[in-house]
């Protein structure tokens, strides 16, 4: 694990508050899903905590962020209530898109989270635009334009890189290599040996990195944004990582290995940084205690407050189409 | 006969063209371990090896495309899309490639593939995951489009595609796959082109296709009960497409909706209503009613997702509005 | 007054919009150095610049989504697809994306952003180069299509689109370009979701719109000869669909006929037959007629390809035979 | 200029007939366009010759031929008849799709040339599928996949190279480079700087060749059709070259340089050729003149052939949509 010994201890617990949160967010949406308070198809993000929490809470208020479906983490790692969250895995008309949106689309305004999409690939296109705005601004903005290796085969993914090379644009192209499409292994469909040296026809600089390490990823970032900021284009990164569960709920992902799967669970990020932070850090098991208490409890809460939520008015089916 | 399900339907043609025709592969995304999304080529891998099941990249666009290539080189693929949305990818190669190669050749070259494609909403799955864009493709010359409503249609459509000398779009419904129904145990196949009566009734006619022929079926019970008998003619193929069925019945009933999942504005219900009027317009006592999809993309909240699809409730209520009955 | 051509008309609300508004900028192929396929953005680049006049590779789907992700950023793009068949490359991205990203939002987020397509065969080009896309389009919640037929209606329509908050499909007919008409100097623009009555006329009514509009008036020519006055009915835009002013005239005329140069099956003149008949039923004469371009694949030899097109004679010789004017 | 001292006269003379026949059918086609008798898009292969002379003839009779809508000399070389050529761009029933598909969609079955194909990218997942059924066969056929630096900018070039890497499939994807799109410079609208690079993440081997010298495209294919061959999967090549007229006729090609232009012409690969193989092999002025009469006697008979040929039957209009 890399030692980012700058880090303070708040920012340090702060790291671990976002990775718990989305852990436990996630395990319950689970239960919920059993339970059929959530319904349709639900990508849960465990095992890759590190990722969103790395990358995403060090980004700036004007920059934007933007996804794939399995979109919880990354939303809140961006700070959209989890409440709102919640409530819109419900399908209920306090969501943070009044329900009409859905899992695999979380979008928030407020903190400039950009969605959430379930076409693979779909987002690069729109992410490359969203640096257009960026570039116009001249505010020195980004976008963190999110993708699953999956993404990598469509068009899309060729197309988006060139064009944000070709003009320059304020963009992270962000790899999130779980290992797997739905049940494609990578390497069975896609050609490439080493995913971030896919970049490099388009001049792109780019990284692979631990995904299940969130210092490593913060670390990473920090130069990736700078680079980034400072007008000097693109950036592609790959991170490394497992999902701990199926594809979504209905998979019991049967084409992996036992094995496989239990040298990753081996690298947990949540339990991984939580005994650094012991170990190393010198933090003390209460102070992590609370933490892991205050995120139950506002998971607990966003449970509470989807399921008492009422439904959409019936009136919202035709609303939201057009603009005035 | 054998009691299956629509799945097993589709998987048992499947299978028995793989096992007649070593030109026959399948191909899309996890058809192979995963044993496809909707679990129909669950166990072909094992059977059949991955040059026939053909485990292909997220890249709709080029395996859409190479289906159709491999038909022009003489190969009889299937192709699967996960779900109609993810052809919208591909719409290119079938739209300028696959369904216009025999025209632009002259007749010299042509692409039999077949296109499974998996369509309707209602799961939850929000509005890119839940379309019905069947309309889009009858609109396409070059191409035949099926959409069974039974195991038994299923199976019989599905063996038809397999005999025919250019592209078949096949899309199954995805809430459909559980549906059992009874299947002889001889073969037989279903022509294309040939709508189903599959319920007589001499009132009103009830036009419908896919999901919605089992809507209509419902709201036949429902109008039965008030005494009021409805024919339901299931269209099964929508190019092509046989409206004399359709006209024989609104010849006796006079009255006519047409059923359907798809967005009403610019559906495939207007086509048939257009035809019906231009062929029954002296037949007719009131105007050909439709009972489509809202013209909303589909909401994720389960009420919202509810009140976007015809229900049987509704084709009742638009008959007595439109059609006075 | 001034007398403009279609061409410049679209030129001339560009170069207003980019003047006024620093957010809006052009993307597509060949619309910097070329001055566009169409010689629409031609001299543009040397005035705007190559960060306005955005000279895109030929990628299609990747520069539409970012048009519309840029004016989620809140940019006000103009996208140039050089035609409207290219169009099918980046399908997904307007269909699943920029028309429904307000919806999936609630309501927080809108991308409007303006796809410039041309539209429309007669050209000489084949199957691929000819097709007639925008009932496609009209049937997708969340867009605006408009489809201008002549200088005035296209300046003041492309007004309109930059005033919108949500994605617009402006399509142009590559025959009309050097159509000349008048403009006034005054500042105006064309509401969209107002057809407009091209002809006056009490014995028959004509709809249609883009070129078809002139096609029907030439078959009024024909028919005035007989002393049959047709009016004729310019949609303008398809969505929103004005078809009160439709019905107006049909209860007037009692018979009518819907001109459109798309396939005929499942085209829009089905959709726009299909409410008539609704909306008008006690008031017909007769059935609602189309007269639509043939399905097939566009052919590339000359008297094919005119035989594939209505015609002002295809116009008038469907009115005798369907509605017996 | 590369020299191939293993080819025989008559093979040389054959190179040199195969180029001038393209050359001396595209300046008739031009001459009728300007007639009226051609109508539509017409987009000429002057200039670009040798690639077709030096890379389609030495193929096999089973292999494919798939390529763009500048697709002339591609069928030409392939050994399509001129006549039904011809009368294809006319329009009329003689030619060789009946009139119906015209100059973009060259298409003749007896010498398996699968066509000219009208949308950027799009022969190439056609031509993936044709290698598919090579592969299938086991008859060591391939498929030749031409392309135009253009298309490169498609997402379709990244999936199609992906699945043929992946898959192993016997295909050659031929760049052919003229440095323009329509009139966008290579270098404004890709960012890879070196085209056949672009086949590094697929692990599909490359070369670039000067397309401008037929010797040269002939031997690199040779070697190409050899890997190819053999099972050892896909190749990519990038030739260089430069079409000497606009991008259609409509196109007075204002975009680029007379310089650049010029600079070209003076490797015209049709006298340069005539030049060669007068003072380098020893072909006579007789020989090459028989050369040139009989090819100029070719294409007038095509005119001639298409001129005289009747429009298609109106019954035409229907047919060839859907077969039996
Ligand atoms: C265009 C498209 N094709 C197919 C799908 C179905 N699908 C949903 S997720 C998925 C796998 C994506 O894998 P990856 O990008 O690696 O993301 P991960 O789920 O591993 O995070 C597929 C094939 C889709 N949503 N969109
Ligand atoms: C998908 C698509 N987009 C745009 C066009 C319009 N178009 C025709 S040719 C062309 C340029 C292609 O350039 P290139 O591939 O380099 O081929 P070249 O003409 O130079 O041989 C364009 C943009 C098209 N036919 N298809
Ligand atoms: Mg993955
Ligand atoms: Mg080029």
């Amino acid at each position: 694990m890399k030692v980012a010994r700058a880090d303070s201890k708040t920012e340090l617990l702060d790291l671990y508050r976002h990775m718990k949160l989305i852990r436990v967010f996630e395990e319950a949406c689970a239960q919920q899903y059993m339970r059929g308070k959530i319904r349709g198809f639900l990508h849960l993000y465990i095992g890759e905590e590190a990722i969103a929490a790395g990358a995403i809470p060090l980004m700036q208020p004007q920059d934007y962020v933007i996804t794939h479906y399995r979109d919880h983490g990354h939303a809140l790692a961006r700070g959209m209530d989890p409440n709102a969250a919640m409530a819109e895995l419900f399908g209920r008309a306090t969501g943070s898109s009044k329900g009409k949106g859905g899992s695999m689309h979380l979008m928030d305004g407020s903190v400039n989270m950009m969605g959430g999409y379930a076409i693979v690939g779909g987002q690069i296109p729109l992410g490359v635009g969203l640096a257009m705005a960026c570039a116009h601004r001249g505010d020195e903005s980004l976008v963190l334009c999110f993708i699953g290796d999956g993404a990598l085969n469509e068009g899309e993914f060729h197309e988006g890189m060139n064009l944000a090379a070709i003009w320059n644009l304020p963009i992270v192209i962000f790899c999130e290599n779980n290992l797997y499409g739905m049940g494609a292994p990578v390497s069975e469909v896609l050609a490439a040996k080493d995913i971030y040296k896919m970049a490099e026809p388009y001049g792109i600089p780019s990284m692979q990195i631990d995904g299940m390490d969130v210092l490593a990823v913060r670390s990473a970032m920090v130069e990736v944004y700078e680079h980034v900021r400072s007008g000097k284009g693109p950036y592609f990164v790959e991170a490394l990582a497992y999902r701990f569960r199926g594809h979504s709920m209905s998979d019991p992902a049967e084409y992996r290995h036992k094995d496989e799967e239990a040298l990753w669970r081996q690298r947990d990020p949540v339990p991984t940084f939580h005994a650094y932070l012991l170990g190393e850090e010198g933090v003390s098991e209460a102070e992590l205690d609370a933490v892991d208490a205050e995120v139950d409890a506002q998971v607990e809460a966003a449970v509470e407050f989807a399921n008492a939520s009422p439904e959409p008015d019936i009136s919202e089916l035709a609303s939201d189409i057009i603009g005035s | 006969m054998a009691e299956i399900t629509y799945r097993e339907a589709v998987a048992h043609a499947l299978t028995e063209a793989l096992d007649a025709d070593d030109r026959v592969f399948i191909m899309g995304e996890d058809v192979g371990a995963y044993g496809g999304a909707y679990a129909v080529t669950r166990g072909m891998l094992d059977k059949y090896g991955p040059t026939r099941i053909r485990e292909a990249p997220i890249a709709e666009s080029v395996f859409a495309g190479a289906g159709a290539g491999a038909a022009m080189g003489g190969m009889r693929p299937v192709v699967e899309f996960m779900t109609i949305n993810f052809s919208l990818l591909a719409i290119d190669q079938i739209v300028n490639h696959a369904t216009k190669v025999r025209y632009m050749s002259g007749g010299q070259f042509n692409a039999p593939v077949i296109y499974r494609a998996v369509t309707g909403g209602g799961a939850g799955l929000a509005a890119t995951h839940s379309q019905s864009l069947e309309p889009w493709y009858a609109t396409l010359p070059g191409i035949h489009v099926v959409l069974p409503s039974t195991p038994y249609d299923a199976l019989g459509l599905l063996r038809e595609a397999f005999a025919k000398e250019d592209p078949v779009l096949f899309s199954e419904h995805a809430l459909l796959y559980r549906l059992k129904g009874e299947v002889p145990d001889e073969h037989y196949t279903i022509p294309f082109g040939a709508a189903d009566v599959k319920r007589r009734g001499a009132d009103v006619t009830l036009v419908a296709y896919s999901r919605m022929v089992h809507v209509a079926l419902d709201a036949a019970q429902l109008l039965a009960q008030r005494g009021v008998e409805a024919e339901v003619i299931d269209l099964r193929t929508l190019r092509p497409l046989d409206m004399e069925t359709v006209y024989q019945s609104v010849r006796k009933t006079n009255r006519v909706a047409v059923v359907e999942e798809a967005w009403r504005t610019g559906g495939f219900a207007a086509e048939v209503a257009a035809q019906i009027q231009e062929a029954c317009f002296d037949d007719l006592d009131g105007p050909v009613a439709r009972v489509a999809g809202e013209d909303v993309p589909q909401p994720y909240a389960a009420n919202l997702e509810r009140a976007s699809i015809p229900s049987a409730q509704k084709v009742v209520d638009t008959l007595a509005e439109v059609v006075g009955v």
